[in-house]
């Protein structure tokens, strides 16, 4: 019974909670997104929906919801239904092998990267008959644009992936973060900064393979409308928006557990950076986030807004005041230094976005085979040479 | 209920080449035809995966991965002449495809 | 040999990623909450119009001379005048003034011999009827009536 | 391999507008497309006419004057200025000196106000989402200034023919000479955010090439001239309102590609600043008015006046019967000319281009239809 | 017992998808089956504990060649094919000749059926399959082959090239 309830409860709980939870948390990156854009733009960004525009992503989910379900007449029916269903499948199926925590893991299998990268490479599927299905030569250009796109990067991706594997020695995701443990230093900066390399190349095939700013060829909405997704509205076209977040999810999970040591601590071995690192640090970001909430919550008006804004402070003032009882802090910090790394590409990945300029078509297919590729199989050379002479 | 054997992959093997086959042999549309072959691929593979498993070896593994390989390259190569002969004569279908020049 | 180096670490897209993030600062905010925070309008804005009225005696200032009709490019403004036979002077009886064609050019304004017609800091002209734009002396006086709906 | 040809005879005619995102308002452009690649192209215009010169022999000289802001809508004050010098020529008056150093003023600024508009909106067409914000900040700052000078944001209706209707007010010259501190910092900022960007270089270098020769053909004036490499500013060629008196450059490019055209722009903001500068600090006093009668019937006679644009150059010929309206009013719009040239430009470039090539030239639809 | 029930629903997928592959009237729609099938063989490779092989069936096949596929399917209009008659005019020889040899093949599997009545994995085959099993057999006893199966790709590449290409 013990057994039973190990392999099969804790998967499918987390399995359960894994997908209720990240359209609500999808749902927050877009907030999040609108809020850091807004920023660089010097604007104030969302402001009405609630206090500082807070409850706006579920205004936005109810109206996606409650939209018509518009199927133009020539399209094909049913694989316009399944493609925005396999994009969103696939993207959420990869969150099974996170290793968000030491023991927070749907299921740590051997081959856990090579999961992450067939489900992605199934998830191109979605974009092409979208946009097939769809029967409009916007759409159909635009899905063969992002799949020709995603399969070109993929091919980037794998080499620094493979790069980081080599390292790592295994393709388990427990056993890559094992590794960086045991060899005291992540991966990003392992055999003497040359893995930096791979690094870097990881992180802007991963914004290609995203489809995003930059690289947001198939939505460049100055010229082809909104690329794959034109015909899609309301609740298909929301898939696609989840699927899409949680592929950006997925991708900076990779870059985290590959090359920033995962839910390991910065300088993990270090026993002297122990307390401040994994008490003080989450206690204080999330007490500063308290107080923030709690001046906030006085510059409001409106009683409803002031609540949500006491709610918001409580809950942060008590994370961090949990993250001060040692008991605690043992299960959540590995989540918690996880789920800081994430964000902090994420908040990258919206500040490519805010700043840089678009490519153009041709451009962005020779970065990716005439650029990325060689540059990935160079570093791929040169750290295997390394790893060899180190042995 | 009985414990699955070599012997349910061998015969699911078999079907999957026979569908391969009659799906090579009668669809007119080349690119089904491609299709059909990888089916055949894939009969094949099951094979060598349960003969693997069987011997306790992963020597039928490394054999699979050569034919998936090979139908990487088939597919290629097969599709590239697919897209030529559309290019010069506007039809994916087999039949119509029987002269030796174009 | 510079110029390579900065193509290789990526400069310009660092520098680029270097301004959008010092533009970060709470305080460089620009937006204006418009309803919730009213803009700050400029003395000479040219927005509603108004018939000054004598603060004294409540009479209009207005002698109906016709000028402001005249120097309108649009013609939107309808002055009519009684000749009062006591005081041998023109008194004005109606004056309608069309916003919904005013294009807000102040020559109306600068035609206007007695002050008396003014283009005020008022922009919030919205009505939900055609008719509503048409602004009748009183409104022009009293400054326009709450919204009237019609069906 | 025999010679194919016949997929080569894919010729697709793409409608792009009037209802685009990138074409500036309601141009419609059609495209004749091989594949990617643009063979052709042709605009249609026509959707924003509204009959502005036929109005204006409809109304008095003076009745005109705000129409004309109606034009170019984001470089309203010069093309106030270019009708008021235009009948001001016609009835021999000419506005006081210190009328013409405010006139200076407020159309540099205007220039500067143009210039970001486009540089935002370019931007945003080639896909940088955030400079459009902050040029529309600066944009602002210049907007206020309009707005306490005359009321107005926009369509200004700044200048009256013979001088200016309102005096300068208490606090201008300050605020525009913080202006001018503020700005060349902005400037700084936009370069640094696309100047030496390798995505935008790679978007705008080498694209829609128009040689200076080109330009001579189509007529194509303003930024879009000296980006050939042609040193034309009707500022310095037939100086008006006391140009001659600033000392500024013409800035150039070399290759007339969007790349060239952009830096020119970012160049003519900072020599606008210089003249405003010297505009400001060299402010005379005296009269704003010259001597215009109340009801103005120029003599029989037409006058050709043009004056130098944000765009390019906006010439009005204005033909008098010596009555208190307009005979004929004939505007040529620096926008229109400049859009002849947009096949030239296009052919043999990429679609994502022509949305960069549109966007170069700097085109308002106002201006183009009148 | 679950490997039992996974066993039949992977092989249903699998001969299922097989079936729809090869009768669906639009290129698509095969598509899509032949992926459904493919699928399934991946599971029966998790099944037989090879699963750097069902990865790599995922990625390279679902991955690569059908999205090729679909690439090629789009590119070429099909419209004309998918009303057009599926089956060729020898499609009863071929199911006759078809026939013959499942008869055949029938033959020979029940005839070595029982040679493999104790074809349950071996102990020694618990522990196989993972990626470091393959790739250190891989890279050592079938180097060569390995080898010359890059070249093989490379060949693949260039000739797909000059084939699609229109002007090289």
């Amino acid at each position: 019974m013990e057994a039973l309830l190990a392999t099969y409860l804790k998967p499918l709980v987390m399995t359960a909670v894994i997908i209720l939870l990240f359209p609500l948390i999808a749902g927050y990156i877009t907030l999040a997104e609108r809020k850091v854009l807004a920023d660089f733009q010097v604007r104030l960004g969302l402001m009405r929906v609630g206090p500082y525009g807070f409850l706006q992503p579920i205004a936005d989910a109810v109206k996606l919801l409650l939209k018509e379900d518009i199927v133009p007449s020539a399209a094909d029916r049913w694989i316009f239904w399944l493609a925005p269903v396999l994009s969103t499948v696939t993207a959420l199926t990869a969150f099974s092998v996170l290793p968000l925590g030491p023991n927070l893991q749907v299921a740590d299998v051997n081959i856990g990267l090579l999961v992450i990268l067939s489900l992605s490479s199934v998830g191109i599927l979605g974009t092409i008959l979208g946009g097939w299905a769809s029967n409009s030569h916007y759409s159909l250009l635009g899905s063969l644009r992002s799949a020709a796109q995603m399969v070109s990067y993929e091919v980037a991706m794998g080499f620094a992936i493979v790069s980081g594997l080599m390292v790592a020695g295994t393709l388990s995701m427990q056993g890559i973060v094992k590794a960086q443990f045991d060899r005291q230093i992540w991966f990003a900066f392992s055999n003497y900064g040359l893995m930096f390399i791979p690094f870097v190349t990881y992180s802007i095939a991963a914004v290609a393979e995203t489809n995003r700013a930059p690289f947001d060829l198939p939505e460049a909405e100055s010229e082809l409308v909104a690329g794959f997704h034109t015909e899609y509205s309301g609740f298909r076209w929301a898939l696609y928006f989840l699927a899409e977040y949680a592929n950006m999810f997925v991708v900076s999970s990779i870059a985290v557990t590959l090359f920033l040591g995962g839910w390991l601590r910065p300088f993990a071995n270090i026993e002297a950076l122990r307390h401040p690192l994994d008490f003080a640090f989450p206690a204080g970001l999330f007490g500063l986030i308290g107080v923030g909430c709690a001046i906030g919550m006085r510059r409001r008006t409106v009683a409803v807004d002031k609540g949500i804004m006491a709610v918001l402070a409580m809950a942060m003032l008590g994370a961090a005041a949990a993250f001060l009882v040692p008991m605690i802090n043992a299960a959540i910090i590995g989540p918690f230094w996880f789920l800081f790394k994430v964000s902090v590409i994420l908040y990258c990945f919206i500040w490519y976005r805010g700043t840089f300029p678009r490519f153009r078509y041709d451009q962005l297919m020779r970065v990716g085979w005439k650029y990325m590729i060689p540059i990935g199989m160079g570093a791929l050379i040169v750290n295997g040479l390394v790893l060899l002479k180190a042995r | 209920m009985h414990p699955i054997t070599t012997v349910h992959y061998l015969f699911l093997s078999a079907a999957l080449l026979l569908v391969g086959t009659i799906g090579v042999l009668t669809r007119r549309n080349i690119v089904v035809i491609l299709m059909s072959i990888e089916l055949i691929l894939n009969a094949v593979n099951i094979n060598l995966i349960a003969f693997s498993r069987q011997l306790g070896n992963v020597n039928g593994q490394v054999f699979a991965i050569f034919v998936i390989t090979d139908a990487a390259a088939e597919a290629a190569v097969g599709l590239g002449i697919l897209i030529a002969l559309f290019r010069n004569k506007e039809t994916v279908n087999a039949d119509e495809v029987d002269i030796l020049k174009w | 040999m510079k110029k390579f180096l900065r193509a290789v670490f990526l400069v310009d897209l660092i520098e680029g990623l270097w301004v959008t993030f010092r533009n970060q600062k709470p305080s460089l905010i620009y937006t204006e909450q418009y309803p919730a925070e009213r803009p700050k309008v400029a003395e000479r804005y040219r927005g509603a119009p108004r018939l000054n009225i004598n603060p004294d005696n409540g009479e209009t200032l207005c002698i109906a001379c016709n000028l402001c009709a005249l120097a309108c490019p649009e013609r939107l403004i309808v002055v009519t005048s009684e000749r009062n036979e006591e005081t041998r002077r023109k008194e004005l009886t109606t004056f309608t003034y069309d916003t919904s064609r005013c294009m807000f050019c102040g020559l109306c304004e600068d035609a206007c011999p007695v002050d008396a017609l003014e283009l005020t800091q008022d922009f919030e002209l919205a009505t939900y009827t055609r008719e509503g734009q048409i602004w009748d002396r009183q409104m022009l006086e009293e400054g326009p009536r709450p919204t009237q709906y019609t069906h | 391999m025999p010679d194919v040809t016949f997929l080569d005879a894919n010729e697709l005619v793409l409608n792009m507008g009037p209802q685009h995102p990138s074409t500036h308002g309601v141009l419609r452009v059609i495209l004749k497309l091989d594949g990617e690649k643009v063979l052709g192209c042709e605009c249609v215009i026509g959707y924003l006419h509204r009959g502005v010169e036929k109005i204006a022999e409809n109304r008095t000289w003076m009745q005109f004057a705000p129409y004309v802001d109606r034009m170019d809508y984001v470089a309203a004050v010069s093309n106030g200025l270019g009708y008021c010098l235009a009948v001001e020529k016609l009835m021999s008056v000419e506005a006081p000196p210190r009328a013409q150093a405010v006139r200076v003023i407020l159309t540099e600024l205007n220039r500067i106000t143009s210039h970001l508009l486009w540089l935002g909106t370019h931007a945003l067409d080639i896909g940088a989402i955030t400079p459009v914000f902050y040029c529309f900040r600066e944009r602002e700052e210049a907007l206020k200034i309009f707005e306490n000078y005359c009321g107005a944001r926009l369509t200004t209706h700044a200048f009256r023919i013979g001088g200016l209707q309102y005096e300068t007010y208490d606090t201008f010259e300050k605020e525009v000479l913080a202006f001018c501190d503020m700005f060349p910092a902005k400037v700084d900022e936009y370069e640094e955010l696309l100047t030496g960007n390798r995505i935008w270089l790679g978007r705008t270098r080498g694209v829609g090439i128009l040689t200076a020769e080109d330009c001579k053909d189509f007529g194509v004036t303003g930024p879009v001239l000296r980006a050939s490499g042609v040193e034309w500013d009707l500022r310095k060629a037939q100086p008006y309102s006391g140009y001659e008196k600033y000392d500024f450059a013409i800035p150039t490019g070399r290759n007339g590609d969007t790349f060239d055209r952009y830096i020119v722009r970012i160049q003519e903001m900072r020599q606008s600043l210089r003249i405003i500068r010297q505009a400001v600090e060299g402010l005379p006093t005296g009269p704003i008015m010259g001597k215009v009668p109340k009801v103005m019937k120029p003599p029989v006679g037409e006058c050709y006046v043009s004056i130098e644009a944000p765009k390019g150059e906006l010439g009005y010929f204005v033909v008098s019967d010596n009555s208190t309206q307009p005979y004929r009013v004939r505007v040529r719009p620096p926008s229109f000319v400049n859009l002849q040239a947009l096949d030239r430009m296009c052919r043999g470039s990429l679609i994502a281009d022509v949305v960069a090539i549109i966007g170069t030239i700097d085109i308002v639809l106002g201006e183009v239809d009148r | 017992m679950l490997d039992t029930a996974l066993f039949y629903i992977f092989a249903a997928l699998t001969l299922g998808g097989g079936v729809l592959t090869i009768t669906r009237r639009s290129a698509v729609h095969s598509a899509i089956w032949l992926i459904t099938s493919l699928l399934g063989v991946a599971g029966l490779y998790l099944l037989q504990r090879a699963e750097f092989l069902a990865g790599v069936q995922v990625i390279l096949y679902v991955g690569g060649i059908m999205v090729l596929f679909l690439f090629v399917i789009m590119l070429v209009n099909l419209d004309q094919a998918a009303k057009e008659k599926r089956f060729s005019g020898q499609k009863w020889i071929a199911l006759a000749c078809v026939a013959a040899v499942a008869l055949q093949a029938l033959w020979f599997v029940s005839k070595g059926a029982g040679r493999f009545t104790l074809g349950q994995p071996s102990i020694a085959g618990e522990n196989l399959g993972n990626s470091e099993h393959v790739s250190r057999v891989l890279f050592s006893q079938y180097l060569l082959p390995f080898e010359l199966a890059s070249i093989l790709l490379l060949v693949a590449i260039i000739g797909a090239v000059v084939m699609a290409k229109k002007r090289i």
